[in-house]
């Protein structure tokens, strides 16, 4: 479960400006359910996933998490420890997580013949799945994923969809993910948030009531027609355009 | 057996009479156990003696003097009289102080030095003032020694030992400072060194210090009389040559101290005057007299 | 507000430690005042801190600036690298007294020698560190460099420099405290003026407050340019790091 | 290879020195060599080695950890950096004799005294450092570690840590060198051995071949455990950097 | 002008292994063609890269650049100066600019609000969009792009799509550019080049005859499924397959 009801956030920059980032932004999350967050170019997604990870306090109005809950989170960015083998960055958070699982997980991104390797002799594509072991690693009851499938060519991410889907249809891990892709946010999503321009509000928020593994080729064209419909801008171009049957938009 | 703890320096005189001390049981003899601690530098003496660590050290009166006027209980003891003396290269021009007008002199132990202070002030009675009329540069006494030595510097003030190394190496007395005492109102050759301990040691110790004073008086006989004694000590001089070694031994004869406590006080309180007329405050501290305690008179006939 | 906190602390530990220890030993700070200030009147303090820190700045701006120019060879050259380490190990590990001796035997009792002293004792650890520096640079921002062909001393200066900032500013300020102690031997052993002249006088006659009269006033001469001249231009040059 | 190069460029410089200059001011290497040999069998050299590099060794291991630790809390801790601050100025500042004067005054002319005093000294050197390292942290890092909920003590061997390794290792090389140049001046002023007391008492004869004897063997040992123990220590460390 | 003919590229990992990044590699851009790579996730893209723009000369084989070619590059990741403001990261390695070039540049990525803000403030899109403004500005002869249009929304990177092709058009830029989008390949470039798996080799190199102006989404279309086909794995699922009518593979 994941509860969000931010008043605003503002940051102050280098220069000593302060400025919005965040407007207001509601929205809810059940148990288990996954939500895509979409929205233009630095409007303040990356920001939204900070605060709900608990890394910026400094916001007004409230995230609610399940108590102790575990957090895996795949950054923008690898984040990895440079000093520390592929293998290492994932035991090193997972303590717990046995040999089996993780020969697994590496089979399933396709590492296992990084194991022993140093991130820094990975490609970004590689390091990028490395991360993705990681929050999978931890068996997380919330995952945060910032835009987790870029750099990946289109079978492996498509591949990896895949097991995002497996995973949390296997366990219920509350999953907000924020994406460029409107195609995997209708492929993937229980519920969509399209984001305005900065200082982001919500401009729409869609639920999807096809189950993920339900869908057909043509409910997810409607769906991203749909979106793209709504979000102005940021959908993909309007030859995509196809009436909506599945999406009911709840403002 | 009473235990004395000495602290000295390594190089000091302090070490050779103790070696003949412990070679010929003195230390036995009279009773005493010396837990002996050597030191690397002349200051290390004073922590040793104001932190606690050692009884008896060796350094000058006028420290004493100071000490006590800034509310210490300190006591001396006469040790030696040898003093500095100015030494120049046996060809070198300079004759008299007056030459040494526009040369440049290395002065040991810098601007507090008592032997620089002493220089100053007999030459200001021939009308000259050293301290502006001569290029002065002050250093680390090893280093100056050198420096005359390779011709750096055309005259060197410096302590008796390095004055006879250079005696050694054919160098010239320019003027010893024991010369000079007459002249700023002493009787004779004063004892500027001594044993230094604190009065509480003393009065707990009275015997231990007697004994102690007197085994040091009967080394330095040994020292004075015996050549053979010398040739025992050569290696702790670090004289490179026989040479040296005589030098040594002749300035470190001329510099027991022979005079009654009373004729020491006297000539070191008119010297006193002086230094704190020369040297003012810094040096003697607030008290423009030697401090009247400062002579240990506790020995029997002392 | 804290650093006055601190301040005041650090008073009232000193004062308590005098008042155990008694004045001959530890002076007490109103002690030491009247000595400053009996040095301060007589002209001498403001002459010998000004001497001794005019060494200081040159000294010290001579082995930085070699130290960080040697020190950037021998992170990036495998070779110089190679070559350096052991004078380098060899300089950091001679002790200060054989050099200024040797200085001081080989250019004389010279201001010359002196500064060069100093600064040759502080180098090996300007290297040191900067090499240190050097090693850690990144790799992705050079090879940007290249790719767009910046001119080698415009690189040096916006890729590399600011990646060393905090190396070269560890340096100079752990640097700034090692020459000071050196120049208080150089100032021993062969100088007739400065702070460490003063202090080895002072030590002559176990004078402990004129000691610490010229200890702390050099002390709070470099906490002034510390406050008034590093710390606002390293403000600056840290604003772009994201302030948590 | 390279290094046994600078070697011989090393003694041939010193052996043209010295035909320059004199034996008497600049000793060859080969009367060195007699000397060192003579005070290795008189077993004097090893022995004043081994109780100086103990003292190192004990006061460098107090210094370096307290510092670290000290300079990762002033680094992190805004307050503690502000309390700190004038503290760490002052000891930086404080000459190196005032401390150990002030040490063996109170503690007496103990072990204990002058291993403390070495520390102290040592100390602010090393907080100076780090405390710059800690600045230049990765914040990106950090963050990782706290979503992850890693375990403090976790976080800090294996995220922070690695990130401070230059800067621990550029405190330790320099803080080294200043910590033997340190022991020297304690060795000096109040203890009966170690190669401090040595070369005092060498400079006390103008001996030098003797005091460039005990400071190049003690040089010699740091080489050599620089060259056996920190390098390949550092080169397994530094594995994971991309290699130019 | 841009010839590659590489017979082969060795790397060593920290373990000391020395292994096969890239095969042999052999092909050609004529002045001002655009050439884009497409191949799997860690498949040597980047070290290609690398290669091209003369940061790893340990190769068998040779390539070869007009002599004195300006090269602007965008890297992966965005290789900004952390310290120094947006502008000033673009005016050290483009002295030359004039303001005039600068404020267009700036309008046109959307950067002009964060001309004075520090990379650390700028969102991993609003970044990347900067490591494009500084290529642009050079004024290149020769443009090497590794992913450039990541991280940014659909509407924004069909817009810099378009401008890479308005000043590959305006002036003779031989361009080569990576990309996991098959659409973007298929949109901008002359010549795509289609790579197999580590050590890469090339699968197929496939021209485009009809202009980069004259493309309908048919020829798009098209473009996408003949690379679908060629490529394996990498493209698009199946269901966009369709007769290739532009395309005719070399090998
Ligand atoms: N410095 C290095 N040391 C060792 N191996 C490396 C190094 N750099 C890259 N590699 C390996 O070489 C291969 C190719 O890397 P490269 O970065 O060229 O891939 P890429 O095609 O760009 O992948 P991506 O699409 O993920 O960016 C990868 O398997 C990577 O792990
Ligand atoms: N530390 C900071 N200081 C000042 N401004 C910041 C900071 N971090 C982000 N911003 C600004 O806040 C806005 C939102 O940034 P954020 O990273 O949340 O964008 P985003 O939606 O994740 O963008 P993208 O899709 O490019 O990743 C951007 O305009 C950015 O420039
Ligand atoms: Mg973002
Ligand atoms: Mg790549």
């Amino acid at each position: 479960m994941l509860e969000v009801a931010i008043a605003g956030k503002q940051l102050t920059n280098a220069a000593g400006e302060r400025f919005d980032v965040l407007g207001a932004l509601t929205f809810r999350l059940s148990a288990g359910e996954v939500g895509a967050v979409v929205g233009p170019s630095g409007c303040g997604k990356t920001t939204l996933l900070r605060i709900i990870a608990g890394l910026d306090r400094d916001v007004q109005g409230r995230v609610a998490l399940p108590p102790a809950a575990r957090i895996g989170m795949v950054f923008q960015e690898p984040r990895l420890l440079p000093w520390r083998s592929v293998e290492d960055n994932i035991r090193l958070l997972a303590p717990d997580a046995d040999e089996a699982t993780l020969a697994k997980l590496f089979v399933t991104l396709e590492l296992s013949a990084h194991r022993h390797h140093f991130p820094g002799e990975l490609s970004l594509g590689l390091a990028r799945r490395v991360a993705l072991a990681r929050a999978f690693a931890i068996k997380p009851d919330v995952l945060i994923l910032d835009e987790p499938l870029v750099s990946l060519d289109a079978a492996l991410a498509a591949r990896l969809r895949d097991e995002i889907a497996t995973l949390v249809d296997s366990r219920p891990v509350t999953t907000l993910l924020v994406t460029h892709s409107i195609d995997d946010a209708a492929k993937l999503a229980d519920r969509i948030v399209l984001l305005s321009e900065r200082p982001a509000r919500i401009l729409a928020e869609v639920p999807i009531s096809v189950p993920r593994a339900a869908r057909s080729a043509t409910d997810i064209a409607a769906i991203s027609a749909e979106i793209a419909r709504l979000g102005g801008g940021i959908g993909p171009p309007a030859d995509f355009a196809a009436p909506s049957r599945l999406t009911a938009p709840r403002r | 057996a009473d235990t004395i703890r000495l602290a000295v320096q390594k190089t000091g005189t302090v070490s050779w009479e103790l070696k003949v001390i412990r070679d010929r049981g003195l230390d036995r003899d009279a009773g005493l156990d010396l837990e002996v601690t050597e030191l690397a530098s002349p200051e290390a003496g004073k922590i040793a003696l104001r932190g606690g660590s050692a009884d008896v050290i060796v350094t000058d009166w006028l420290w004493v003097s100071r000490e006590r006027g800034l509310g210490a209980r300190l006591l001396f003891y006469p040790y030696s009289s040898a003093v500095g003396a100015v030494m120049v290269p046996s060809a070198s021009p300079i004759t008299t102080l007056a030459d040494l007008k526009g040369r440049k002199l290395a002065v040991a132990g810098g601007p507090i030095d008592k032997s620089w202070l002493l220089l100053q002030a007999a030459a200001k009675q021939d009308g000259i003032d050293l301290r502006s009329q001569a290029s002065i540069a002050y250093g680390a006494p090893p280093l100056l020694a050198q420096k005359t030595l390779s011709g750096e510097m055309d005259a060197t003030l410096n302590y008796w030992n390095f004055c006879a190394a250079l005696e050694a190496k054919g160098f010239r007395r320019l003027v010893g400072i024991e010369e000079l005492l007459p002249r700023l109102g002493a009787k004779g050759r004063v004892a500027m060194i001594g044993y230094v301990f604190d009065e509480g040691f003393a009065a707990a110790h009275g015997d231990a210090v007697a004994r102690f004073i007197a085994m040091s008086r009967a080394a330095k006989e040994i020292l004075a009389s015996s050549d053979q004694a010398w040739d025992a000590i050569a290696p702790l001089t670090g004289a490179p040559d026989a040479a040296t070694l005589r030098a040594y031994r002749d300035r470190y004869r001329e510099g027991i101290p022979r005079r009654p406590i009373a004729d020491e006080e006297a000539d070191a309180r008119a010297l006193y005057r002086v230094l704190a007329a020369t040297g003012g405050a810094e040096i003697v501290g607030p008290a423009a007299e030697l401090d009247p305690g400062t002579y240990y008179r506790g020995l029997p006939g002392g | 507000m804290l650093r006055l906190w601190s301040f005041a602390t650090f008073l009232a530990s000193w004062w308590v430690g005098s008042l155990l220890a008694g004045e001959t030993l530890l002076p007490s700070p109103l002690t030491v005042l009247t000595a400053i200030v009996a040095e301060a009147r007589s002209g001498a303090l403001l002459f010998n801190l000004g001497v001794t820190l005019l060494r200081v700045a040159l000294a010290f701006a001579l082995a930085m600036s070699l130290g960080t120019a040697l020190g950037y060879l021998m992170g990036r050259v495998r070779a110089a690298d190679r070559f350096g380490d052991p004078w380098l190990i060899l300089l950091l590990n001679l002790p200060a007294l054989v050099v200024i001796v040797l200085a001081y035997i080989w250019a004389g009792l010279t201001e010359t020698a002196a500064i060069a002293a100093i600064a040759i004792n502080k180098l090996p650890n300007a290297v040191v560190t900067i090499r240190e520096g050097t090693r850690a640079l990144d790799p992705a921002l050079d090879e940007m460099a290249r790719v767009y062909a910046m001119p080698r001393w415009r690189a040096f200066r916006h890729v590399v420099l600011p990646q060393l900032a905090p190396f070269i500013a560890a340096a100079a300020r752990s640097g700034l405290s090692l020459v000071w102690k050196i120049v208080l031997v150089a100032e021993l052993l062969g100088r007739p003026n400065g702070v460490g002249f003063e202090i080895g006088t002072a030590f002559q006659l176990f004078d402990i407050a004129r000691i610490l009269a010229y200890a702390l006033s050099f002390a709070a001469l470099v906490q002034a340019i510390e406050t008034l001249l590093v710390q606002p231009f390293e403000r600056r040059a840290s604003r772009w790091r994201r302030h948590a």
